[in-house]
C-alpha cells in the first residue's frame, strides 16, 4: 500500500512556486495514513462496482427463455440472491467502519508536541504565532516552518468568520471556528514546501487564502526561528531609509508591527521579516520588489474586497516604500 | 341529488366536467385548484428555475475553465455558486418533486382532487414569489454571497453587510411554507383519499416514497425555518443566537441546518427513488421484485436521515465519541440503498427489458447512483472526510447522488409520465440522443472533479493560480458542461415540441399497471369518471378487461370518497372546495409581509393584518354546495 | 377530451401573462441594478474630492456626483460596513471611543460640532478640526474618507434606517447601529470634550 | 377502459367526523410541524444552557406569578374547551355559541398576563443568548395563542351566522377545540424551561 497505489493518471503534482498540495501526495505521519486509507476505500468501492456493474449487465443481455422469472421456484431464488448481496454490503460497511475507527485511534495517538503553533485565521490571510515561553516569541504570517520528524501541535482559532486549515501532504483539515480553539498535529517525514489553503468558504477572497509550511531540518529551522526573533532590520540603505519614515508618517504603522520600531498595530500582518517570507497577501504573489510595490499602490485591484485599504501614495514614496520592506529580511 | 349511478357515460362525463373545469379566462386560472394544473405549473416553473441554475453553473464553468480568468469577479462569482445551490434545493430540486407527488399522488391512489386544494394553490404562489424574490435579487446585484448552508458568522450581522443574507433566510421561508403546505396535502391524500381496497399493503410505492418524503419535510423543515428566523432575528433585531461573545454559538447554527439539510437530501432522493421503482417494473412487464423490502426500505432511509446530520461537520471539532456514533450511522444508510438496488437488479433480471428512453434513464441512474453511493461511504469516514470534505471530491460526489440519483429518474419520469399530462408521447429519438449525450457528459463533467478534490482544488473558490496543477482537468471539465447543457438542451426541445406536436398517447400506452393509467390523457379534471376500487398491487395487470369501480357520489358538487387509513374502507363522500382566488391573494399577503419583515420588524405586526383578512375570506363558506353536509 | 381542452385556455392566458411580467421586471430590473465597487473610479474619486464648504466649515454641498451615484454612502449597508472598518483600522476609537466620545466629541448624543451634514464630517475627516482632530487627507482616500463619513454619521442617527452597517458579534456595550441607536441615549445630554465647544442648546 | 361497477358508496354521509375527518388529519400534521419547531426551540434552549457558565446569563430567573397564573388560566381553559367539542359533536348550536365566547375569553385572557410576562424576564431579547432564546420561546408561543383566538373568534361569528348549523361548522369547532388542547399542552414544557429551569 506504501507506494501511491493511483488509480486515476495524475498529473504532476509538485511545480514551481506553488507547492505541493495534493491528498495523494502525502509527505507527513497524518498524511500518509489517510492516503493509505484513501486508496483502501477507493479499491474496495471500486470492486463493488464492478460487482454492481456485472449483474446490471448480465440482467441486462442475459437470454430469456419461455416464462422464466414468473414462477414461485425463481422468485424464491431471487430472494436468496438479494439477500446474500444485502449481507454482502452489511459486511463491507462493517469492515469499512472498523478500518476507519482504526484509522482514527492512529491519527489521535496523543504525543508531547516539540513545538506549538497559535493560528489565527483572519479575513484572508493567516497569523501564526510560535509560542515560545524561553526563547521569545515571534509572529510570521501566511507561512510557517517546522522541523522534519517533529511533533507540531497547531492551535487554532478565528478572530472573525469560521475558516479551515488544511495541508493535503501533511494530514486532514480542521476548521477555525471563532468562540472556540481547535487543535492538530502535524508531522512532515521530509524536508519540502507544502502548500495549505483555507477549505472553508470564508467570504470574497476566500480562493486567496493560502500558506506555505516549509519543512527543513532541525538545525536550518533553528537558524530560521533565530533569525525571525530578532527585530526588524536596520538599514543603512538610503532609499529604505526613507521608506521606513513613509511607513510611521503614512498610518501603515497602524495596522502594522515592525518589532524594534515604533510600528505596533495588530489589525494586519506583522511584517517584522516580511522580506524574508516567499510570498506576499497569503500566497497571492512571489514576494519581490516589483510586487511589494504593486501590492502597496493597489491591493483592491489585484486582490478585490480584501482589508488592506489603499493608500494615497507618490510614485516617490511608493519606491522607497517596498524598498524598506524588501530590506525587512 | 344527482348521483353518477343513474347516468349513462356521456351524460355523467358531461355533469362532472361542468361541476369540476375551472372557469375561463385570467380569474379562473388564477383561481384553480385543480391538482393537475397547480402541479403542472409548479412543474414547468421548477423546470425554468432549473435552467436558469444551468446557466448559472455554466458562468462557473466559464470563470474556473482557467487559471486567474476574469470572467465573473469573486463578488458574483460568490452569488453566483450561492444562488446555483440554493436555487437546485430549494427552487428546482425539492419544488419538482413535490409537485410530481401532487399530479401523481391523487390520480395513483384514485381519488378526484388532492386533500386542501386551496392550500395547494397558495403553496404554488407562495413558492413563485420566493423563486422571483431570489431571482430578482440576483439581478439586482444583492444576491446572497454567503453559500446555500449560509454559516455564521460569514452570514451574520457582522459580515454580512446589507439585506443579502436576509434575502436568502427569507427565501427559505417562503420555500418552506410551501413544502409544508404540500407534505401535510400529500399525507392527508393518502391516509384518507385512496381508492376502496387500496390497504397500506397495496399503495403504489411511488406513493409511499411520497408519503415518506412527506414526513421528511415535516420534522425536517421546521428546523430550517427556525434557524433562517433566528438568523433574521439576530441581523435585524439584535438577538445573539450566534454571537459567541453573548453567549451564542457559531456551530448552533450547523446543527440547525444539517438537522434540516441531511433529511433534505433524501426528501429529494426518496420520490426519485419511488420513480425508478414505479417504471422500472412497466418496462420488463413484471411487477417489481420486493415490495415489502422497499418499502422498508424507503421507511428506514427515512428513519435514519435524521440520524447523520453531524457527518457534514466531522471537521469543525466535535468530540471524536459522536463523531464515530455519525460514521456508523452514516455507513449504515447504505444498507437500505443496497437492498433496493438489488431488487431492482432483481426485477431486471427477471423481466424482458423494453430499451425505451425511461428505462434507459433508470439504468443510467443506477450506474450513476452507485458511484455517488459508493462516494457516500467514502465521504462517511471521519479520516477520509478530513482529506475530502469541502473540496471538489464532494462536490463530485453530491452531482452523481443529485443528478444521477434524482435527476435521471425525474428525466426519465418526465418520459414516462408525459404522455398522461399532456396527452402526447415525447419523440423516442430525441429521448435516446438525450439520453446518451447527458449520461455520457454526466460522467465526463463530474468525475474528474473527483479527482480534483483529491489533488486539494477546495470548494466555493472563484479561482485558482496558474502554478497548481489544476488547470488542465478543469478545461476538460468545463467544455464536458457545455456538452451536458447539450443534451438537456434536447431534452427540453423534445418536451417542448412534444406538448404541441407529439404522437397522440392513448389512455395507457406503456401498458403500465398503476391507476393514473385507467383514465383518459390527460386526465379529465374530476381525474376519474368513476372512483376505482382497487384488490391488487397492480389493478390494471389484474383487471386488464375492466375496471371495478364504485358508484354513489354526487355530481352536483364536487365529491370525493373518505376511505380509511389502514384496509382504505369507505368511511364518507367528502367535498372537494371549489375555485377560488383567496389563496392567491393570501399568498400575496404573505409575500408582502415576509418581504417587508426583513426591513422591519413591525411587519410581522402590520402584515399579518391583511393575511387574517385573506386567510377569512379563504375559509368563509360561500353557500356552494360543497358547504352541505 | 373536451374538458381538457377548455381546460387549457385560461392556463396558456395564464402562462403567456406570467413569461410578459417577468420580462417586464426583468427589464426594469436592468435599468435599477447597482453592483458593489470595491474600488472607485479615479474620476468619480476626484470629483467625491470637490465639496464645496461654507465658509465657516460648518455644512455645505456634496458634489453633483454624490446624487449621480446616489448617496451610496449614507444609503448602502456595504459603504457603511466598510466605513465601520476604517472606523476601528484607523484607530477612530483612541479619542471617540465606540461613538461615545473621550478625548474627541461623542457621536451618540445627537449634537453635531459642525453640523450634522455628510458635508461637515467628510470635511473634519478630511482636512481636521481644532483642538485635536487631525487631517487624514494623506492617509486615507477620498471615497474611503465618505465611507467613514456615512458611517459616523450613521452611529448618530435620529432612528433606524433599514441600511445600516450591521452590529458587531461581540460583548455589547451600547445599542447596535442598525437598532435606531443614539435615540435612545439622547436624553443623557451632550457632554462638551472643550468648554469653549459646548453646545448651545 | 371499460368500467364495472363493484361499490356503492350514497349510503355514506356527506361528511366525515373526526378521524373520518381529512381536517382532523390535516390538523394533526400541523400540529406535529409545530410541535417540530417547539421541540427544536426547546432543544437549543437547552444547548445554549450547557454553553453557558452559568444559566441564566447575566440576570436573574424570571418572576413566577405571571407565567404561573398564565399556566393556571390555560390549564383551567381546557374544561370548557372540551364542553365545547362536546357540544359540538351532539350538534348543540345554543350551547357551542356560549362555548365559544367563553373559549375567546379564555383565548384573550392569557395574552394580558403574557403582557407582564415578558417584563418578568428581567432581560431582554438583545442583552445575551439567554435573553434571545427566552424572548422567542415566548414569542413563539404567543403567535400560537393569537392565531388560536382569532380562529376562535371568526368562528363564533360564523357560528353566529346563517351558516351555523352545518356538520361541517361542528366538525370545524371540534378541531378548533383540538389546536387549543395542543397550544395548552405545547406550553407546559415552555413554562418549566422558562420559569423553573433557571431555578434549578
Amino acid at each position: 500500500m506504501r507506494a501511491p497505489l493511483i488509480l486515476l493518471p495524475l498529473p504532476v503534482l509538485l511545480s514551481g512556486c506553488g507547492g505541493s498540495q495534493s491528498a495523494l501526495d502525502a509527505q507527513g505521519y497524518s498524511g500518509a495514513l489517510l492516503r493509505d486509507l484513501i486508496v483502501l476505500i477507493v479499491v474496495v468501492c471500486l470492486v463493488v462496482w464492478i460487482g454492481v456493474m456485472i449483474m446490471l449487465a448480465w440482467s441486462l443481455t442475459r437470454r430469456r427463455d419461455g416464462q422464466a422469472g414468473d414462477s414461485r421456484g425463481s422468485e424464491q431464488r431471487l430472494g436468496v440472491w438479494v439477500s446474500g448481496a444485502v449481507a454482502a454490503t452489511v459486511l463491507i460497511i462493517g469492515g469499512l467502519t472498523i478500518l476507519s475507527f482504526q484509522t482514527t485511534r492512529s491519527l489521535d495517538r496523543a504525543g508531547d508536541p516539540d513545538l506549538t503553533i497559535r493560528v489565527r485565521a483572519q479575513q484572508w490571510w493567516w497569523q501564526f504565532v510560535y509560542e515560545d515561553a524561553d526563547a521569545g516569541s515571534f509572529q510570521t504570517a501566511n507561512e510557517i516552518h517546522i522541523p522534519v520528524g517533529k511533533e507540531v501541535r497547531v492551535r487554532l482559532e478565528s478572530t472573525d468568520v469560521i475558516h479551515s486549515f488544511w495541508v493535503p501532504s501533511l494530514g486532514g483539515k480542521q476548521d477555525l471556528v471563532p468562540g472556540r480553539e481547535n487543535l492538530l498535529t502535524l508531522r512532515a517525514e521530509r524536508p519540502g514546501v507544502y502548500r495549505g489553503q483555507c477549505a472553508e468558504f470564508c467570504g470574497l477572497q476566500h480562493s486567496h487564502m493560502a500558506f506555505f509550511v516549509i519543512a527543513e531540518e532541525e538545525e536550518s529551522y533553528r537558524q530560521w526561528a533565530a533569525t525571525q526573533r530578532q527585530p526588524g532590520a536596520q538599514t543603512g540603505e538610503a532609499e529604505a531609509s526613507a521608506g521606513k519614515a513613509v511607513f510611521m508618517a503614512r498610518r501603515c504603522a497602524a495596522c502594522h508591527t515592525i518589532r524594534g520600531t515604533g510600528a505596533t498595530g495588530t489589525t494586519g500582518p506583522d511584517l517584522t521579516h516580511v522580506g524574508s517570507r516567499r510570498t506576499i497577501a497569503a500566497g497571492l504573489m512571489d514576494n519581490t520588489r516589483g510586487s511589494l510595490a504593486a501590492w502597496i499602490a493597489d491591493p483592491q485591484t489585484l486582490k478585490p474586497g480584501n482589508n488592506m485599504p489603499l493608500v494615497p501614495l507618490t510614485g516617490d514614496e511608493l519606491r522607497q516604500l517596498s524598498a524598506y520592506m524588501e530590506s525587512l529580511k | 341529488m344527482v348521483t353518477d349511478a343513474d347516468l349513462d357515460e356521456a351524460e355523467l362525463e358531461r355533469q362532472l366536467a361542468r361541476t369540476w373545469t375551472s372557469k375561463p379566462g385570467f380569474w379562473g386560472a388564477i383561481a384553480s385548484v385543480d391538482h393537475k394544473v397547480v402541479a403542472r405549473r409548479y412543474i414547468v416553473t421548477a423546470f425554468v428555475f432549473l435552467i436558469l441554475g444551468g446557466i448559472l453553473a455554466l458562468a462557473m464553468r466559464l470563470q474556473l475553465s482557467q487559471p486567474e480568468a476574469r470572467f465573473v469577479d469573486a463578488d458574483r462569482y460568490n452569488q453566483i455558486f450561492t444562488m446555483h445551490g440554493s436555487n437546485m434545493m430549494f427552487l428546482f430540486a425539492v419544488p419538482v418533486m413535490e409537485a410530481m407527488a401532487v399530479y401523481l399522488v391523487p390520480l395513483m391512489v384514485g381519488t378526484r382532487n388532492i386533500a386542501f386544494p386551496r392550500l395547494n394553490a397558495f403553496s404554488y404562489w407562495l413558492f413563485l414569489a420566493g423563486g422571483l424574490l431570489l431571482w430578482i435579487s440576483f439581478a439586482l446585484d444583492t444576491a446572497p454571497d454567503i453559500g446555500w448552508f449560509a454559516y455564521v458568522p460569514l452570514s451574520g450581522p457582522e459580515y454580512g453587510a446589507g439585506k443579502r443574507a436576509d434575502i436568502w433566510a427569507q427565501m427559505i421561508t417562503f420555500t418552506e411554507v410551501s413544502a409544508l403546505a404540500i407534505a401535510v396535502e400529500i399525507v392527508v391524500t393518502v391516509f384518507k383519499q385512496r381508492a376502496p381496497g387500496m390497504s397500506l399493503d397495496r399503495i403504489p410505492l411511488l406513493v409511499w416514497s411520497m408519503l415518506v418524503m412527506a414526513f421528511l419535510v415535516i420534522m425536517a423543515m421546521p428546523a430550517i425555518m427556525f434557524a433562517s428566523s433566528t438568523l433574521i432575528m439576530d441581523r435585524l433585531v439584535g438577538t445573539h443566537f450566534y454571537n459567541p461573545a453573548e453567549g451564542g454559538d457559531a456551530l448552533l447554527w450547523q446543527h440547525l441546518f444539517w438537522f434540516f439539510g441531511h433529511p433534505e437530501v433524501y426528501i429529494i432522493f426518496l420520490p426519485a427513488v419511488g420513480m425508478v421503482s414505479t417504471i422500472l417494473p412497466t418496462f420488463v412487464q413484471r411487477p417489481v421484485f420486493g415490495y415489502l423490502p422497499l418499502v422498508m426500505a424507503l421507511i428506514a432511509t427515512g428513519v435514519l436521515a435524521f440520524g447523520l446530520w453531524v457527518h457534514h461537520m466531522f471537521v469543525v471539532g466535535l468530540p471524536r465519541l459522536g463523531e464515530s456514533f455519525f460514521t456508523a450511522s452514516s455507513m449504515s444508510i447504505a444498507i437500505p440503498a443496497g437492498v433496493q438496488i438489488f431488487c431492482w437488479l432483481a426485477t431486471l433480471w427477471s423481466g424482458r427489458p423494453v430499451f425505451k428512453t425511461p428505462l434507459l434513464f433508470v439504468i443510467g441512474f443506477i450506474i450513476t447512483f452507485v458511484i455517488g453511493g459508493l462516494t457516500g461511504v467514502m465521504v462517511a469516514s471521519v479520516p477520509f472526510d478530513a482529506q475530502v470534505h469541502d473540496t471538489y471530491f464532494v462536490v463530485a460526489h453530491f452531482h452523481y447522488v443529485l443528478i444521477g440519483g434524482a435527476v435521471f429518474p425525474l428525466i426519465a419520469a418526465v418520459y414516462y409520465w408525459f404522455p398522461k399530462m399532456t396527452g402526447r408521447m415525447m419523440s423516442e429519438r430525441l429521448g435516446q440522443w438525450a439520453f446518451w449525450l447527458i449520461f455520457i457528459s454526466f460522467h465526463l463533467t463530474f468525475f474528474p472533479m473527483h479527482i480534483l478534490g483529491l489533488q486539494g482544488m477546495p470548494r466555493r473558490i472563484y479561482t485558482y493560480q496558474p502554478d497548481l496543477p489544476w488547470a488542465g482537468l478543469n478545461l476538460f471539465v468545463s467544455l464536458s458542461a457545455i456538452i451536458l447543457s447539450l443534451g438537456f438542451l434536447v431534452f427540453f426541445i423534445d418536451a417542448i415540441r412534444s406538448w404541441s406536436f407529439g404522437r397522440p398517447a392513448g389512455d395507457n400506452p406503456w401498458n403500465a399497471p398503476t391507476l393514473e393509467w385507467a383514465t383518459s390523457s390527460p386526465p379529465p379534471p374530476y381525474n376519474f369518471r368513476s372512483i376505482p376500487v382497487v384488490d391488487d398491487r397492480n389493478p390494471l395487470w389484474s383487471q386488464p378487461d375492466a375496471l371495478p369501480v364504485s358508484s354513489g357520489l354526487r355530481t352536483d358538487r364536487r365529491e370525493l370518497l373518505i376511505t380509511g387509513v389502514v384496509e382504505a374502507l369507505p368511511e364518507a363522500r367528502e367535498s372537494s372546495p371549489q375555485d377560488s382566488v383567496w389563496p392567491f391573494w393570501a399568498a400575496i399577503a404573505t409575500s408582502v409581509m415576509l418581504i417587508w419583515s426583513i426591513f422591519s420588524p413591525w411587519a410581522v405586526v402590520w402584515g399579518s393584518i391583511p393575511i387574517a383578512i385573506a386567510l377569512i375570506g379563504w375559509f368563509w363558506p360561500k353557500g356552494e354546495a360543497e358547504d352541505e353536509s | 377530451m373536451s374538458p381538457a381542452v377548455s381546460g387549457k385556455g385560461p392556463v396558456r392566458i395564464f402562462e403567456v401573462c406570467c413569461v410578459a411580467a417577468l420580462l417586464a421586471v426583468a427589464v426594469a430590473i436592468g435599468l435599477l441594478r447597482v453592483p458593489r465597487q470595491y474600488r472607485t473610479d479615479p474620476p468619480v474619486s476626484a470629483a467625491l474630492d470637490a465639496i464645496r464648504l461654507m465658509p465657516s466649515g460648518i455644512g455645505g454641498a456634496p458634489p453633483e456626483v454624490y446624487f449621480a451615484l446616489n448617496q451610496p454612502y449614507e444609503n448602502t449597508a456595504y459603504d457603511m460596513s466598510q466605513g465601520k472598518r476604517l472606523y476601528s483600522w484607523f484607530s477612530c476609537a483612541s479619542c471617540h471611543g465606540e461613538g461615545e466620545g473621550g478625548a474627541g466629541p461623542s457621536f451618540l448624543d445627537g449634537w453635531w460640532l459642525y453640523g450634522p451634514s455628510i458635508v461637515s464630517i467628510v470635511a473634519s475627516i478630511r482636512d481636521g478640526r481644532p483642538h485635536g482632530m487631525p487631517p487624514f487627507r494623506d492617509r486615507m482616500t477620498i471615497d474611503e474618507i465618505w465611507q467613514l463619513s456615512g458611517y459616523v454619521k450613521s452611529i448618530g442617527a435620529y432612528s433606524a434606517k433599514t441600511t445600516a452597517p450591521g452590529r458587531n458579534d461581540d460583548r455589547q456595550n451600547r445599542p447596535a447601529e442598525n437598532r435606531s441607536p443614539a435615540a435612545l441615549l439622547f436624553n443623557e445630554g451632550p457632554s462638551p470634550v472643550h468648554p469653549e465647544q459646548g453646545p448651545s442648546p | 377502459m371499460k368500467e364495472r361497477v363493484v361499490l356503492d358508496v350514497s349510503r355514506l354521509p356527506l361528511h366525515g367526523m373526526g378521524i373520518a375527518s381529512a381536517t382532523w388529519w390535516g390538523t394533526y400534521a400541523f400540529m406535529l410541524i409545530e410541535g417540530s419547531g417547539f421541540g427544536l426551540a426547546i432543544v437549543v434552549y437547552f444547548y445554549l444552557m450547557f454553553l453557558a457558565p452559568q444559566w441564566p446569563v447575566d440576570a436573574p430567573a424570571p418572576d413566577l406569578w405571571a407565567g404561573t397564573a398564565l399556566t393556571a388560566l390555560l390549564v383551567a381553559s381546557v374544561l370548557p374547551n372540551i364542553m365545547v367539542s362536546r357540544w359540538a359533536q351532539k350538534r348543540n348550536l345554543k350551547r357551542v355559541r356560549i362555548g365559544l365566547i367563553v373559549m375567546s375569553l379564555c383565548g384573550i385572557a392569557p395574552l394580558v398576563f403574557r403582557v407582564f410576562e415578558f417584563p418578568a424576564l428581567h432581560i431582554r431579547w438583545d442583552d445575551n443568548a439567554y435573553g434571545s432564546i427566552a424572548w422567542t420561546l415566548l414569542g413563539l408561543h404567543t403567535i400560537h395563542v393569537l392565531t388560536d383566538l382569532i380562529d376562535t373568534l371568526v368562528l363564533t361569528c360564523l357560528m353566529f351566522s346563517r351558516h351555523a348549523d352545518n356538520t361541517r361548522r361542528y366538525g370545524d369547532v371540534e378541531d378548533n377545540a383540538l389546536y387549543w388542547n395542543f397550544v395548552v399542552i405545547t406550553w407546559l414544557p415552555l413554562y418549566a424551561c422558562i420559569y423553573w429551569v433557571p431555578r434549578l
